[in-house]
C-alpha cells in the first residue's frame, strides 16, 4: 500500500487532472521563470518536440519528484491553492488544441479561468491512484472465500511500485468480468459459505452501523478528520517520505483513529444516509492510511512512488517484495512480504531522457 | 414492443414543413396581404392569370401538394400540440386533425379537377 | 480571495419524516472559483450533516452530480456560483421519483438504457488471433459524438414528453442505440429496432431539443433522434416495398 | 429501510410556462394553426377560383377586409417562424460527412436560406413584382 502515484498535472484547488495527452501533443513544463526545469532531473535534452519517455513525456513519479524539488529550490509560483509550475500549450495554437485537446481548453477555462490559447495553464502534483489494494489472484478472488474485489480498491498485481497511465482500463476490464465471471460461477456452484465465523462478522459489521447510530458522546465531524488525515498523508506520506515526517503522520493517524471513537451521527434516517455512508468510508479510510505509512515505514528504500529522503537507493535485495498490512483492530497494521514474480520484465536501471541514446 | 406505423404520417409531417417552410411565407405574402393592402397590382390574382396556373397540368400539380402537404403538416403537428396542451383523446384528436387534412386535401382536388 | 454570501435554497425530503418536500435555506460563504456542488459540500461538511446528495469526480466526468439548479438541470460541479444570482435554488432532478433530498430514483433509466442493447453487436465474434477490428477515423467520426455521453440523465430533466409520459425511452437511451447503430462494427440495428422505432421510442419524441440545451457533453439527442427518424423511416418504406425481407 | 420515492406533479396544461424554451417550443407548435388555417383559405380560394370570375373577385374583395389581413399578418409572422425553426435543425437532422470532415452545420443551414430567398423571389417575379 506504500506505492501512490502521484500525478504531475493537476489544477491547483480542484486536483482535476489535465491529460498526459496535452504533453504528448508537445506541451511544456516551465517553473516561474519560464525555464524546462525537468531537464535538470535526468530527464533531457529538453528538444523542442515531444519524444516519449522524456522530459515532459517522463514518467509521473519522476515529473512529480521534479516539482518537490523545484519547489524546495523556490522556483514554482504560489498561488491560493497552492504551489504551481506551467503547462505551456500556447505554441500548439488554437487549432490544433480545439481539435486534440477540447476537453482540456474546456476544463482549463472553467475551473482555473485560463484559457490555454492564450495563457499557459497552472498545475501541480495531485495524488492520483493506489497501486496496492485488497489482494486477489488473477481471477480476481481474494483471500475471503465468497468475495471477489476488481479496480483500484483491488491489487492484482499488473501495476508494481508504478503504473503506467490508462492501466485503470485493464483493472476495470479485464478483472472486472474475470470478478463478475468468477463471482456468478460461486454463485452457481450452490455452495454456502455461511459458516458460523462468518455469521459473527456480519453481525460484528452491523454493530459497527449500529454503534455509530447509537453514538451520542464526543462531536467529532467526519468533515473535521477527514481533512486533518488529508493534511498529514499529504505532508508526512507524500512524493517523498522519511522515517521521520512518516513516524510524525503514524501519531497523527493514530490520534485521528482514537479520536473517530467520538464520531457522532447527525443523520439517523434509513434512506440513502450518507453521513453513515461517509463515515463508515472515513474508517476504512483511516485503515489505509495506517497500511500506507506502516509499510512505507518498514520499506527503507526507494522504489517508483516510493521515494525515501533517508534510503534514496533501490534495495532489491531486501525489498524487491510486496508488502502485505494484515488488520489489527485497533492498533497498526502488522506487515509481511511476499516475493514478486518476475515474468518477462527484469528489474532494471530507469534510465529517461534522450541524452543516452 | 411493435414498430410503429408513425412513419406514414410523419413522412407527411416532415416533406409537409419543408414544403411550407420554403413557400407559406411568400404564399401569405402574395395572397393575403401584397394584394390586398395595394402593395403588388390586383393583376397579380387576377381570374384570367389564376385560371392559367390551375388549368395548366404541372400548375395543377404543384398547387395541388402546395395545399395537399402543409395541411398534412399542419394535422399532425396540431395532433402533438393538443397532446402537450393536456388533450389526451389521442384518438378523437387524430380523427379530427387527420380528418381535417383529408377533407382539405378532397376538396382541393375536387376544385383543380373542376377548373 | 474574495467571498461572497448566497443563500441555497435546498429541496429536503426524508421520507421517514416528510410527508412532502419543503425547501429550506442555507446561508454560505461561496469562495470566488467555487461551483455550486462546492457549496452543496460546505453545506453537509459545516452547516447540515443530513443532507443527502450523489456527486463524485467533480470534473464533470461522472455524471452523477445532476440537480436543478434555478431550474435548470445542470451538473453542480459545471455550474459556477459567479454565473449565478444570490439565492440559488437547488432541486433534485425534474421527472424522477425522489429517493430522499436531492437523490433521485434512477431505475427507470437504467432500464431504458439496457433496452436499446447499448454494446457492439458484431457479425461474428472474432478471435483474438485474427487480430484487431479496424476502423477508419471517417467511420469513427460517423459516431464519435454520441460516445461522449455520461449517463448524467439531465437530458431527461429536461425532456417535457418524458415527464408526460415515462414509457418513453428517452434521450440519452436513443442517442446511444444511434451511436451503435452508426457504428460500422455492428450490425444490431435491426435488434434494437423495436424498442426504438417504436411508439414509445423515437416516435414520442416531438423534437422539444431542451434534451441537446442541457448535455454538458454535446451529444446532442435530439439531432440523434431525428436522425433515427428518418432512418426508420426509411426503412419502414422500404419494408412495405419488400415485404418478404427480414425485418 | 422505509424507502417512499415522492413523485412531483407535471402539470398537463401549463408546463410549457416554466421555461422560456419550451414557450418557443409551443409558438413552434402552435404555427401549425396558422398554417392549417392558411391553406383551408388557399382551399376556399381554389373553390370560389372554380365557381367562375365574379366568385372569385368577391373572395378577392373579402381579403381585403380588415379582419382578413390582421389574420394574414398574424399568419405570416408564425409561418416565417416556422421556417426559421424548422431550417435551423437541419444539420441535427441531416448532417453532411465528407470523410473525417463534417460540413459545418451554418453551410447546410445557409443553403437552405438561399434556396428560400429563390424560391420567394421566383414566387415573387411570377406574381409581378
Amino acid at each position: 500500500m506504500e506505492f501512490v502515484q502521484y500525478h504531475p498535472t493537476g489544477l491547483p484547488g480542484t486536483g482535476i487532472l489535465i491529460t498526459e495527452g496535452s504533453r504528448g501533443e508537445g506541451g511544456i513544463l516551465v517553473n516561474k521563470d519560464g525555464y524546462r526545469y525537468l531537464q535538470d532531473y535526468g530527464l533531457g535534452p529538453p528538444d523542442p518536440w515531444p519524444r516519449n519517455k522524456a522530459m515532459e513525456l517522463g514518467p509521473r513519479d519522476r515529473l512529480s519528484q521534479a516539482f518537490w524539488h523545484e519547489n524546495q529550490k523556490g522556483r514554482t509560483i504560489d498561488t491560493p491553492h497552492g504551489d504551481v509550475v506551467h503547462l505551456d500549450l500556447r505554441h500548439l495554437g488554437e487549432k490544433r488544441i480545439d481539435e486534440c485537446l477540447p476537453m482540456i481548453r474546456d476544463l482549463a477555462t472553467s475551473y482555473v479561468g485560463v484559457d490555454p490559447v492564450h495563457a499557459p495553464i497552472p498545475v501541480r502534483p495531485v495524488v492520483h491512484y493506489t497501486m496496492g489494494g485488497i489482494d486477489t489472484d488473477i481471477d480476481a478472488k481474494t483471500r475471503i472465500e465468497g468475495l471477489f474485489a476488481a479496480g483500484e480498491c483491488a491489487c492484482v498485481s499488473i501495476n508494481g511500485a508504478n503504473r503506467l497511465g490508462s492501466n485503470s482500463l485493464t483493472e476495470l476490464l479485464v478483472f472486472g468480468a474475470r470478478a463478475g465471471l468468477g463471482a456468478a460461477r460461486l454463485a452457481e456452484a450452490e455452495v454456502s459459505h455461511a459458516d458460523e465465523a462468518a455469521i459473527r462478522e456480519q453481525a460484528a459489521a452491523g454493530d459497527r452501523v449500529g454503534r455509530l447510530f447509537r453514538n451520542t458522546g464526543g462531536g467529532e465531524s467526519v468533515a473535521g478528520l477527514r481533512r486533518e488525515m488529508n493534511a498529514t498523508m499529504e505532508s508526512g506520506a507524500g512524493i517523498y517520505r522519511t522515517e521521520e515526517s512518516l513516524s510524525r503522520s503514524c501519531a497523527v493517524m493514530n490520534d485521528i483513529r482514537r479520536r473517530y471513537a467520538d464520531v457522532v451521527l447527525e443523520d439517523k434516517s434509513n434512506v440513502y444516509n450518507t453521513d453513515l455512508i461517509q463515515a463508515l468510508e472515513l474508517d476504512a479510510m483511516i485503515d489505509i492510511a495506517g497500511a500506507v505509512i506502516v509499510s512505507a515505514l518498514a520499506r527503507r528504500e526507494s522504489r517508483g512512488a516510493h521515494q525515501r529522503l533517508d534510503h534514496e537507493r533501490r534495495d532489491d535485495e531486501a525489498y524487491l517484495k510486496h508488502s502485505l498490512a494484515h488488520y489489527v483492530a485497533g492498533e497498526d497494521p502488522t506487515i509481511d512480504y511476499r516475493d514478486v514474480v518476475i515474468t518477462r520484465s527484469e528489474p532494471g536501471e530507469r534510465v529517461y531522457g534522450g541524452a543516452h541514446k | 414492443m411493435a414498430r410503429s406505423n408513425k412513419p406514414i404520417v410523419w413522412s407527411l409531417f416532415a416533406a409537409g414543413g419543408t414544403v411550407a417552410a420554403f413557400i407559406t411565407p411568400v404564399m401569405i405574402l402574395v395572397t393575403g396581404l401584397a394584394v390586398a393592402v395595394g402593395l403588388l397590382p390586383a393583376e397579380a390574382l387576377a381570374y384570367d392569370r389564376m385560371l392559367a396556373l390551375v388549368q395548366n397540368p404541372l400548375g395543377k400539380g404543384l398547387v395541388f401538394l402546395a395545399v395537399f402537404l402543409p395541411a398534412w403538416h399542419a394535422a399532425h403537428r396540431l395532433r402533438i400540440t393538443a397532446h402537450d396542451f393536456g388533450i389526451r383523446a389521442d384518438v378523437a384528436v387524430m380523427a379530427v386533425c387527420y380528418g381535417l387534412a383529408a377533407l382539405a386535401s378532397v376538396i382541393a382536388a375536387f376544385a383543380l379537377f373542376r377548373v | 480571495m474574495n467571498e461572497r454570501h448566497v443563500d441555497l435554497e435546498i429541496l429536503r425530503y426524508d421520507p421517514e419524516t416528510d410527508e412532502e418536500p419543503a425547501f429550506q435555506t442555507y446561508r454560505v460563504p461561496c469562495q470566488e472559483d467555487w461551483v455550486v456542488l462546492d457549496a452543496v459540500n460546505y453545506v453537509k461538511d459545516v452547516l447540515d450533516r443530513t443532507l443527502s446528495y450523489r456527486w463524485s469526480c467533480h470534473m464533470a466526468v461522472c455524471g452523477s452530480c445532476g440537480m436543478m439548479i434555478n431550474g435548470e438541470p445542470m451538473l453542480s460541479c459545471k455550474a459556477f456560483v459567479r454565473d449565478m444570482p444570490d439565492r440559488i435554488r437547488i432541486e433534485p432532478l425534474a421527472n424522477f421519483p425522489i429517493e430522499r433530498d436531492l437523490v433521485v430514483v434512477t431505475d427507470d433509466f437504467m432500464d431504458k438504457l439496457a433496452s436499446v442493447k447499448p454494446y457492439l453487436i458484431p457479425r461474428e465474434e472474432k478471435a483474438i488471433e485474427d487480430g484487431a477490428h479496424v476502423q477508419t477515423p471517417a467511420q469513427l467520426k460517423k459516431f464519435k459524438q454520441y460516445t461522449l455521453c455520461i449517463n448524467c440523465t439531465l437530458c431527461y430533466a429536461a425532456c417535457p414528453q418524458y415527464a408526460h409520459d415515462q414509457n418513453f425511452t428517452g434521450p440519452a437511451a436513443l442517442a446511444l442505440a444511434h451511436r451503435y447503430n452508426l457504428d460500422s462494427q455492428d450490425v444490431g440495428r435491426g435488434a434494437r429496432e423495436d424498442v426504438v422505432a417504436s411508439n414509445a421510442g423515437i416516435w414520442e419524441c416531438s423534437f422539444v431539443g431542451a434534451c441537446s440545451d442541457v448535455c454538458p457533453h454535446e451529444v446532442d439527442p435530439a439531432g440523434a433522434i431525428q436522425q433515427t427518424k428518418i432512418a426508420s423511416t426509411v426503412d419502414y418504406f422500404m419494408g412495405l416495398l419488400t415485404p418478404e425481407r427480414d425485418r | 429501510m422505509s424507502r417512499r420515492p415522492y413523485r412531483r406533479a407535471v402539470s398537463t396544461t401549463s408546463w410549457w410556462l416554466a421555461r422560456p424554451r419550451y414557450i418557443r417550443y409551443m409558438a413552434r407548435e402552435v404555427s401549425c394553426v396558422f398554417i392549417g388555417a392558411y391553406t383551408a383559405v388557399v382551399v376556399v380560394g381554389l373553390v370560389r377560383l372554380s365557381d367562375g370570375a365574379a366568385a372569385w373577385g368577391a373572395f378577392l374583395e373579402s381579403l381585403q377586409a380588415p379582419v382578413s389581413v390582421a389574420f394574414h399578418l398574424l399568419a405570416l409572422a408564425f409561418a416565417l417562424y416556422h421556417t426559421v425553426t424548422w431550417f435551423n435543425v437541419t444539420p441535427k437532422a441531416m448532417p453532411v460527412q465528407f470523410g473525417e470532415a463534417q460540413l459545418p452545420g451554418g453551410v447546410i443551414i445557409g443553403a437552405h436560406y438561399t434556396g428560400w430567398a429563390l424560391v420567394s423571389a421566383l414566387v415573387l417575379f411570377l406574381a409581378g413584382v
